[in-house]
């Protein structure tokens, strides 16, 4: 990124004249702005209340990216799913997940979208098309390809959106995936969120390429694409491609989006501020942020005032200081819930469920 | 009744279920064109096609991952292993994501898959290709894990697997595919979670699962011919859900236990069943509970010695005799 | 004695062993400039450099992997797991790998290896961060697994599986990294296979690896103080090779025994020590043999309960007391 | 291969004024003559005793693929090394291992390389940096990039051929070790033998690709080529191209050798002549057979005549021969050594060998 620095990149909107954004109503594209400032207002609340202690595990903030999780996830339809990785806030809001449920996982209560089992890396709302939230790294890769399987088997026309980081790429089940994926003609769609950094390891010392991540879906004869992360437009338009071809010829793709995050890996990241120097990280807050960007762009096509975006804002703050009363007043679990969720037959109290030991122990 | 192999039986409920539920699709290496490397999925592709039954690359981790992808979307998949040694490619997708994602997603989601292969030594294949990990498996409340002894058995646990909303893991036996068992030709299905006594006896209780109950039967032969030890033959059949009461049944009846297991000693099943027996129904033990596992060395490829590394009915009958 | 933290002790253990001998090379994700995500390494990169630290890609598979074949050609790696829950993706290497290929090479091989991170529950890093495999590789004979628990055990046992010349897996503990013990300023080794009895008793043994031992010896002094029941807390710290005698030895004088385990209880490590007691000292026992491991269900996330998950000192107490 | 089934294809040398190839002696080329002869007898004589019941477990023969490895192994300098697959007796022969140890191990004694531990899959040789023999498909790929970490750590001007089927290029594995082999600049030789079945599945059917295999390679930024595998030559002047950028200039690389086995995967292959038809085996048999190749190429260029050609064969016959005696009259392995060669401690009675028990059960 060093030639850029010199000079901030104006924000080119190439993209604006793409059929799937040219017939936006400026309803959609307000709703896009409040839909990111939802995420980034929610994980500044997470960010404050687990610095306080509310919260246990990890937290890995989507705060700079969310114009990937909102342009992509904008695009689904009925028979659309998405899955992603452990930094998953974002796109569990933006497939429309509960925010209170949400906020509820991270203080580990029984309200919780995953009932305080699965906390900030585990959410899930199957309802939203929403796959999770997955903790090992490229793992969510083969259960993506999966659900676009299940689509196609089912005749659906659908695909199935499966996120990934510029660090996951270096699992072998992600390559296994595309093989398949290609080999089967799957509706499968990646899209490499790549914000440069796999915990403190940066892209060129984790990940050996020619021009770029994406570029390595090429040996399976798999259409590939880069997009600009700050751009929602152009995210959109370059998604819209991918499901296109997913939902007409039921072919895959990988679609590598560059954005950044602005915080730690995740909040224990007690090095964030050192593999990374501190203006690098202005300088994207700076010039490249998306959600300012795209205020910029709403106020700038008199979509929005200033003061509108204020208020909305507002708003938004509020919904999120509301989701944070109510994950502080919910219940933790109860204790006997350890043992449930653990079989859909003993769950559901069937035959099955009650023939044999099932636990073990006390 | 007629008698049928442990492979056709398997063969049976593959197909029995790909025709009663539109929604049961068999997927693994060589499976399709090639009728399965042991010959389980005989006529399936030929039968049902292209969409039922699909070849794989030699992907475990993608393909195993995938198919627990499909079935949190409905779909039921039948994965076939060719070894279950094979599963440690893929191992992660079956412990962390068949059988964790239930439980993170607070219940939301099931994973109604099955994954299914050969889990053996005794062939000849080398330490890498004769791994018996339903201990593995067995350990991770989330999934659960069954080893047929018998065609009778094979068939309705199969049938029982790929019906069973949480992911089961079938456990076959090369050495076991071309044995012959009576399989009555009406639908009958196996509960997982059932023992099953193959044999009565008063004396001692000789419990296993898997091909080892056939060694325990062997054994009991012995006892009984030439020792005049009368001996109770219990088949787990189903490792998790375990059925316990049996265990315990059997052992309020003999006080006397030996474990048969295929599974190397340490923190083998019998491990497990040794330890619930003596937590459980200690006053009822009149000796320590006595295991015969495989001998503790990874699997010897010479085929003089492999045999005399599995449990043997020989080395039954002297733990048996040690103790009665 | 200066009292040192793990983490310090094991960081010790790192650099003098990287000072002894050339071949010892540490690799693993963030071990470098990062200093390791859970600063194990601290330092050890700067003090000397990338041929002796190195930062390794998301693929641990072909890492840990890469790291067996060097091993193979007398390098000593020790490689880092940032959680030992990551080595599902690496299952088969570390099985089929380090694990056979002395054995399948008739011996011609040996992997020098060393394979470190921790494994525990307890800090809500959710049910796939929250494995403790030693069990699983305690089952295969060509590994060898130690769970130290304290930081003067981290210290000797890490030196002592560096300079073994098989591979050897330390499963470290997140919740102990912080913790401070007194260490010896002098060099020590403690060899593989030799338990240490924690605490001297009389009535009844608690019998621990890892944390465990600390829980154990939490419930030795409320079982002395509020029931004057003298505890033995013996610490198993290697569990293969395995100190049964030491096993024996305190079930023989105590002849009552709680095993406190933070495995899943289905043929976790307990299950083992459990049946080999029976089975060798069923005389001495006046009561059966006790376990408590983590509640059985994937590791929960909720900060409220995930504690109660994990074997505590009350529940070690009460087990205690229903055979006392 | 469609087109080409048609007119057999003319044998080209073309790479015989390569540097490597032209300096060749007539002594030489005879002995790769020889050394190809000895590994197709070994295999012929293994599945005579094989289908007598003689052996155990699986034998995947290499008929059919010896010029690739006498091709590539014949250009081992001190600190090159080996490694493979299952498919291992070619390799294992080609780097000197003595015929009659493998010969016994196929039939389990004690004699046998691996002492009747291993089995045709396991056959190792640390002393002429062969390094086995490995029985999951792809599991020696990160081995292989070990063994080159271990030449580049130890400053060592050396390589490691690692040897793969074309459908072990779906493992994961490899592709996390292509990665690390381009990142860390490790002296790493992916040789694809590509025989265009993994077991009964042909190539199209398992792998998606543009053009090859080899080409997955270039999403890495890694080097790679395509040789034919019949042709001795060709195979000795790709792989040592290979090889001096190895030795040069640490650098990996992955070469794709086409290639055939006249025989099903494995001799328990029941379906072997389903899958493929009678006319295409018979048509590699008689255009592209690497021995029938080699032998007319050493006569035409007068080197050899028929009839010395034939006194080698019948020597390597005989040499078979003895070595299959040998095996026979070898004594199977004692039953006390099965608990060998599991610990180097315990083999090699030391203290830590000696402390605590390292078995359980009886
Ligand atoms: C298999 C595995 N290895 C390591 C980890 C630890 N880990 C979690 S996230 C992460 C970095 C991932 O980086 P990237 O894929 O770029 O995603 P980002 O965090 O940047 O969104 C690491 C190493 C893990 N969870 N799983
Ligand atoms: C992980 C794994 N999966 C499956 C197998 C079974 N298997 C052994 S060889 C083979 C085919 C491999 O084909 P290829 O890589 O082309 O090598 P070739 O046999 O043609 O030399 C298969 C499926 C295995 N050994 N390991
Ligand atoms: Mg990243
Ligand atoms: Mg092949």
């Amino acid at each position: 990124m060093s030639e850029t620095k010199e000079e901030p990149a104006v924000h080119q909107v190439d993209h604006a004249s793409a059929a799937i954004n040219a017939t936006l109503g400026a309803d959609e594209k307000i709703r896009f702005f409040v839909e990111m400032l939802r995420i980034r207002r929610f994980e500044q609340a997470a960010l404050k209340y687990y610095n306080q202690g509310k919260m246990g595990g990890f937290l890995h903030l989507y705060i700079g990216q969310e114009a990937v999780a909102v342009g992509t996830v904008s695009l689904m339809g009925p028979h659309d799913h998405v899955i992603t990785a452990y930094r998953d806030h974002g796109h569990a809001l933006a497939v429309g997940m509960d925010l209170k449920a949400c906020m509820a996982e991270l203080f580990g209560r029984a309200t919780g979208c995953s009932h305080g089992k699965g906390g900030s890396m585990h959410y899930f709302a199957p309802d939203k098309n929403y796959w999770g939230g997955h903790g090992i790294v490229a793992g969510q890769t083969p259960l993506g390809l999966g659900l676009a399987y299940g689509l196609k088997y089912k005749g659906l026309k659908g695909a199935c959106l499966c996120f990934l980081g510029d660090g996951a790429v270096n699992q072998g089940a992600y390559h296994e995936s595309l093989n398949l994926a290609a080999l089967w003609k799957l509706p499968v769609i990646y899209v490499i969120e790549n914000n440069q950094y796999s915990m403190g390891t940066s892209l060129e010392r984790s990940s050996a390429m020619r021009n770029c991540l994406a570029e390595r879906a090429e040996g399976y004869g798999i259409a590939w694409d880069v997009a600009n992360g700050e751009d929602l437009l152009e995210v959109r338009a370059k998604t819209w491609n991918a499901i296109q071809r997913a939902h007409e010829e039921s072919l895959p793709f990988v679609l590598e989006v560059d954005t950044y995050r602005y915080y730690g890996h995740s909040v224990a990241d007690a090095n964030a501020k050192k593999y990374r120097s501190a203006e690098e990280i202005e300088y994207y807050k700076t010039h490249h942020d998306p959600i300012r960007l795209w205020r910029k762009h709403l106020i700038d096509e008199k979509i929005l005032s200033g003061e509108t975006a204020d208020e909305l804002d507002a708003a938004v703050k509020q919904e999120v200081a509301e989701a944070v009363q109510f994950a502080l007043d919910s219940e933790d679990p109860a204790p006997e819930s350890i043992f449930e969720d653990v079989y859909w037959e003993v769950d559901n109290q069937t035959e099955a469920g009650g023939t044999g030991r099932h636990f073990f122990g006390d | 009744m007629p008698r049928i192999t442990y492979r056709t039986a398997l063969n049976q409920a593959l197909s029995e279920e790909i025709l009663r539920d539109e929604n049961v699709v068999i997927i693994g290496e060589e499976v399709a064109r090639y009728n399965g490397a042991y010959k389980v999925t005989e006529g399936l592709w030929e039968r049902f096609g292209d969409k039922r039954v699909v070849d794989a690359p030699i992907s475990e981790a993608g393909f195993i991952g995938m198919g627990i992808g499909a079935s949190m979307l409905g779909i039921r998949p039948v994965m076939e292993l060719m070894f279950w040694s094979f599963a440690y490619v893929a191992w992660d997708q079956i412990i962390n994501n068949a059988g964790q994602v239930r439980y993170m997603s607070g219940g939301l989601i099931n994973c109604p898959i099955v994954i299914r292969g050969p889990a053996n030594g005794g062939t000849n294949v080398g330490a890498t290709h004769s791994h018996t990990p339903e201990n593995f498996i067995a350990n991770t409340p989330g999934l659960k894990v069954v080893c047929p002894a018998t065609a009778y058995d094979a068939k309705g646990l199969m049938k029982a697997a790929i019906r069973d909303n949480d992911p089961v893991c079938v456990m076959e036996n090369t050495l076991l595919y071309g044995e012959s068992w009576e399989v009555p030709e009406e639908e009958y299905v196996i509960p997982l979670g059932q023992a099953d006594l193959k044999r009565e006896g008063s004396d001692i209780s000789l419990i296993a699962h898997g091909r080892a109950v056939l060694t325990a039967l062997k054994a009991a032969e012995i006892l009984e011919s030439d020792h005049g030890i009368r001996a109770e033959v219990l088949d787990l059949r189903s490792i998790r859900p375990l059925d316990e009461e049996a265990i315990f049944d059997t052992v309020r009846k003999t006080h006397r236990v030996v474990l048969v297991d295929e599974n190397k000693p340490f923190c083998g099943v019998s491990a497990q069943i040794a330890a619930t027996i003596q937590e459980n129904v200690f006053d009822d033990l009149d000796a320590p509970v006595q295991r015969v596992c495989s001998l503790d060395a990874p699997a010897i490829y010479s085929p003089a010695l492999e045999p005399i590394q599995l449990p043997t009915p020989e080395r039954v009958v002297r733990k048996a005799l040690d103790i009665c």
